[in-house]
């Protein structure tokens, strides 16, 4: 990876972080409403997939990716502060407020919407994948799906009938060792979520999900394949969130320890730029300025309209209108 | 799946004689000719389901549309219906329009979560970015010893679920009709067939036509009773009609022919003609499309009604598999003329 | 699962200022204390479901249960809803008592099949040979931005479901006494939790007492129009009767507290006697509970029923997330107020 | 395995076989109502299934286990024809004729019911074999599932909650090929449905489900395993049906003929039988012997009445009774 592509990364990193602190805060301070789940330590396996997404791709993100939702938007439309205002159920939100944090879509960006029901997007896209193929174009359709999702039925139908129709399916599995307060041994058979991906002979790889430079190889290899061809590809990314439940933190103290100040995903890219050279001032500044253009983002969010009370029964059905009280 | 004893047993559109064969098209054709007109309308389009390829479905539906339309547009899956649908659903979302066949409606438990909390909300929760074009044809009700998961009327599952529309044809030129009209439509149609229509014939205009969604008719005119059905009720509130004729009573009877969203105009004016109604419905009365109809009617035309809406259901239980049990369990067209007889004399 | 914002923005019973607090037992307390008492009493039950060991479950209803019965019966599964619905219907089977959690009502669909195909029909398919003595407890409602996978009324899913229980408690203390009714039952019981409720506060007797399933509770006694009401539309309903106190109508509020199979012997009678009725369901009206109680009451009471059942509902749509226009789809104490008015003076 | 065992599931080969072809026979006549699959060139797995499960044990029998169902309630209950009732609807079935051959049970002889909903008692089982391991009961929860069952969702949750659980159930596979019209092949990433089992760690043999000596052999190893508390099996039994679709026969000529005339399991087992001495007379005995007493259950069957009408209503809840019309 070339240095620029690095900073480019860390500079994605760094807004996804932004992004997710910023909004914590507001969420804290009730501005928000609904639920919140946050990506904050999975930096480097969500800037990885983002990267390699085209808009015409296609990815169906789950409750922890505000950051690859606002990437896309922000990469592929200009406007990410449009995410933003949708967690605040505004308006200007890319679903008019109506979605929220955990049904945020854009089709124009390539997001095709979060499903607050975990993992039910795993049977979703297949169609996405399959349409790809009829029509030969060479789309990516990828689910990001967390170690707890895994427990779904839909994964062994999604996997099987990817597998036997050859299609162009990633599988983004964010095994970040928990699902709520599960641990992922113990809500598995196996840890390692891939053993599962190989029963169906699909090709995958097991991939350091902090360290962007082995996370952005692996994603651009697998998508690569993918588009020429070769059929679904599994991903798993070993990883750990910052977010602990909200009875506050429940994991022991030395992994928290570990996870947080060993194996920050941007402060060991951070080394890695500062080994090829980068100064402390140079990287302050990504960190500062993407900083900066989040609090812009929230202050649109908070600046917009709520939605237009006509929303409430617009769009029901494409072909009827639906009453209002 | 072999299927015997399917002859149903009450009444339904019976196959004529020989001779009535030849010029007359069953249920299953006129679907099968639908779907092979719209394949050749929507490129689009595509065919998904278990054994509906070389087999043609468990009914015969798809027959020959494998050949015609290949292996791509008329895709066999494995047993994993709510993949099935979710394939329809990401499909739709790009510009596909897929129509899945589930093989019996008891299995739409199975992909219910896909209907429900993805399918009829895809178009609400996305701001209408995008929309769900799709049909799910499935084979609903019992009469043929079929037994509790072979048998099920399984519209009231879906009728408190926004988003979706529920196609219930009653013949088979509406059946063609209906479904042309569901592959046509942007939003996403549960599509009913009911078993024992399968073999029921009629004359069915060959070409491309549409049946609207939404729209009622009337598919027998009447002053002193209005019976609303749909589906295999039809026939049995058009026998229970000739009836009550006999006994001097005139039944208009109101075919609902789309579910959801229902057509209450043509209803409500039906029941404000009449003032006393009949709802027909297969499945268990409590919660069941009866409730629904019974209601508005009763709210709407308070004022016209001259007596109390009369609900003729399905007792409150699974259905069984033993013959004689089914028959107590499911209503027939002697239980409507029974309730077409009260309602007129309230 | 952060939840912030979670203030039922309508009525619902509130909790009152700090010295009440101490006296007064939460609904999630309530609920706790029967889990308590029930796992005291039954060697063969059991607790499962997502997170409710360690954690104490989403919402808080299990928490230190895990201690007390240890990990054996308290039991944390993965994301596999038809895996634990499954589990409960097998153990019940050969004697056990399960109670599973599904952690939010929405995702009951995942298990759709297990409940409605499998649990609602062991009973009578097997010809009595099983029982199903489970429970499932599930948050459901609106009203807390929780958007559409996480705020939706599921009743109406299950109400043409025969052999299935629905179990719906409007405040803490019918939430024990229903909680310990429905371990004690023999038939699988779906048991609502609204989560506006979960901190509604009351004196709770602190000993095993139940509360008969099946039976409703007059929550307010009244002479002019009958409300009609489950869940968080029952403190809803005692706030728009008093607003209509205020203008000297006086309301009947029947809280209905099991939905399925209701108790129509207490529904009728008060319809009967008042004439006027109001039903106030916060699901979508069509084929919601509204529909099958302004049914049966138009039918039954047709002779005392002085003007039409007026049905008040959330709008036909699933639920948006922007908390304003999440206030205009759910139905309020106000618009139940306009239709005490509207029945009164009809 | 000794002789007289062999002999003995010879028989229980036969009596699976006359049971279904005499049912066959009526059913073609019309006096059978509703579907049928038969389980007619799978004798062998079924009587190796039927032969290790005691009545203590529980079994959920697929659609074409009539001969389970049947050696089950002869073998335990000594009233076979109380399976051959159901099937005709009549009042002495096992659930007096309100199940039907797709919903026969009898738990006193470790019978737990077919569900028509293919595969969804994957998730049921779980519970049985929970319940007998919370009680320290040595029981074994049997699911036998085809081939065509494994595309489920709930095979994936089933069999991870078995492993993280450690729980007493043997999973028997039966693939006999097909799914309906779906070859096993086209229908799962891999014919071999043992790889499957493999990515949860479960314990697991094919076997080649037309021999009776080694079905036998391998069952008797799993549930023996199994009751020592090791924990799941996965048994697949490599087999194939007779009965084809009701369109007729749709398989290559070829391959009928093959397994219809090489690898019919009661012809192998007579050859085995006679390689140990076993004369024709013997042999043709046993036939003579079932084909009897399957004409006595179906003269059973039909001399039986139907159903009380009470029955319609009766059961739908334990607590209340539905009204009738
Ligand atoms: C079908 C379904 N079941 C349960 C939930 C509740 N829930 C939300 S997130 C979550 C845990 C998901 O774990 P994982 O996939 O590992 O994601 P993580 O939060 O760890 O990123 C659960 C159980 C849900 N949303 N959908
Ligand atoms: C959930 C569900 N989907 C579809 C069906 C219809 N169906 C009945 S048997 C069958 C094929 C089953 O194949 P397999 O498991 O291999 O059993 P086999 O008939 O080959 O013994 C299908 C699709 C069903 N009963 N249940
Ligand atoms: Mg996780
Ligand atoms: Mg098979």
């Amino acid at each position: 990876m070339d240095t620029s592509t690095l900073k480019g990364l860390y500079r994605d990193m760094w807004l996804i972080r932004a992004f997710e602190q910023g909004l914590e805060r507001e969420f804290e301070q009730g501005n928000v409403p609904g639920m919140l789940h946050t990506g904050l330590g999975q930096e480097a396996t969500q800037a990885a997939l983002a990267a390699h997404l085209e808009a015409t791709d296609a990815f169906f993100p789950d409750h922890r990716c505000h950051g690859i939702n606002a990437l896309a938007q922000h990469r592929h439309g200009g406007n990410g502060e449009r995410i933003m205002a949708e967690l605040f159920g505004r308006a200007t939100g890319v679903c008019s407020g109506k979605g929220g944090s955990l049904h945020s879509a854009d089709p124009t960006v390539g997001n095709f919407g979060d499903n607050a029901v975990e993992g039910s997007y795993m049977a979703t896209v297949l169609g996405v994948a399959l349409a790809a193929k009829m029509r030969g174009e060479p789309n990516v359709a990828c689910a990001i799906i967390g170690d707890g999702t895994v427990g779904r039925g839909e994964f062994h139908e999604s996997l099987n009938m990817a597998a036997i129709w050859d299609l162009p399916v990633l599988y983004a599995c964010v095994n970040n060792g928990y699902a709520i307060s599960m641990p992922v041994g113990e809500g598995h058979a196996t840890a390692d979520i891939v053993e599962l991906a190989k029963g169906y002979g699909i090709a995958n790889q097991q991939v350091d999900g902090n360290d962007i430079v082995e996370a952005w190889t692996a994603v651009g290899d697998a998508v690569g394949r993918i588009r020429s061809g070769e059929g679904p590809y599994f991903l798993e990314f070993k990883t750990w969130r910052w977010q602990g439940i909200f009875a506050g933190e429940f994991r022991p103290e030395a992994e928290v320890k570990y996870w947080r100040e060993e194996r920050d995903p941007i402060m060991l890219a951070a080394e890695a730029l500062a080994k090829r050279g980068a100064t402390p001032a140079e990287l302050d500044a990504i960190e500062a300025e993407t900083r900066d253009l989040i609090e812009e983002w929230i202050s649109f969010a908070k600046d917009s309209p709520a939605p237009d009370p006509a929303k409430a029964t617009a769009d029901v059905y494409a072909g009827w209108e639906v009453a209002a009280r | 799946m072999t299927v015997a004893a399917d002859k149903p047993r009450r009444t339904a559109r019976t196959p004529r004689k020989g001779k009535d064969r030849v010029r007359k098209t069953s249920f299953t054709q006129a679907l099968n000719g639908a779907l092979d007109l719209a394949m050749e309308k929507h490129d689009e389009m595509f065919l998904i389901g278990e054994d509906i390829a070389e087999m043609g479905g468990d009914f015969g539906v798809t027959k020959g549309l494998l050949a015609k339309y290949g292996a791509e547009r008329v895709r066999d899956t494995p047993l994993s219906e709510a993949a099935i649908i979710g394939t329809c659903a990401g499909a739709a979302m790009v510009g596909m329009r897929p129509v899945a066949e589930i093989m019996f409606a008891d299995f739409i438990a199975e992909c219910y979560d896909q209907v429900v909390n993805n399918v009829a909300k895809l178009h609400y929760m996305f701001d209408g970015q995008f929309t769900a074009p799709l049909v799910i044809r499935t084979a609903c009700g019992g009469g043929f010893g079929g037994g509790p998961h072979h048998s099920q009327s399984i519209e009231g599952w879906f009728l408190n679920v926004p988003g979706i529309v529920i196609a219930a044809p009653s013949n088979p030129v509406d059946a063609k009709g209906l479904l042309l009209a569901s592959i046509d439509s942007d939003d996403p149609v549960l599509f009913l067939e009911h078993k024992a229509l399968y073999r029921s014939r009629a004359e069915v205009p060959p070409e491309y036509y549409t049946t609207p969604l939404g729209k009622a008719s009337i598919a027998r005119e009447g002053r002193d009773v209005t019976v609303v059905a749909a589906m295999r009720m039809v026939p049995m509130a058009l026998e229970a009609a000739e009836t009550a004729a006999a006994d001097g009573i005139s039944v208009e009877v109101v075919d609902l022919r789309t579910i959801r969203p229902y057509d209450a105009t043509t209803v409500l004016a039906s029941a404000s003609k009449t003032g006393r109604v009949v709802v027909a419905n297969e499945a268990p009365r409590i919660g069941g499309l009866g409730a629904e109809l019974s209601a508005r009617i009763s709210e709407e035309c308070f004022a016209q009604l001259r007596g109390p809406v009369v609900r003729v259901d399905g007792l409150d239980t699974p259905i069984p598999f033993s013959v004689p049990l089914e028959n107590i369990v499911l209503p027939d067209s002697d239980n409507i003329a029974v309730a077409i007889k009260a309602a007129a004399q309230y």
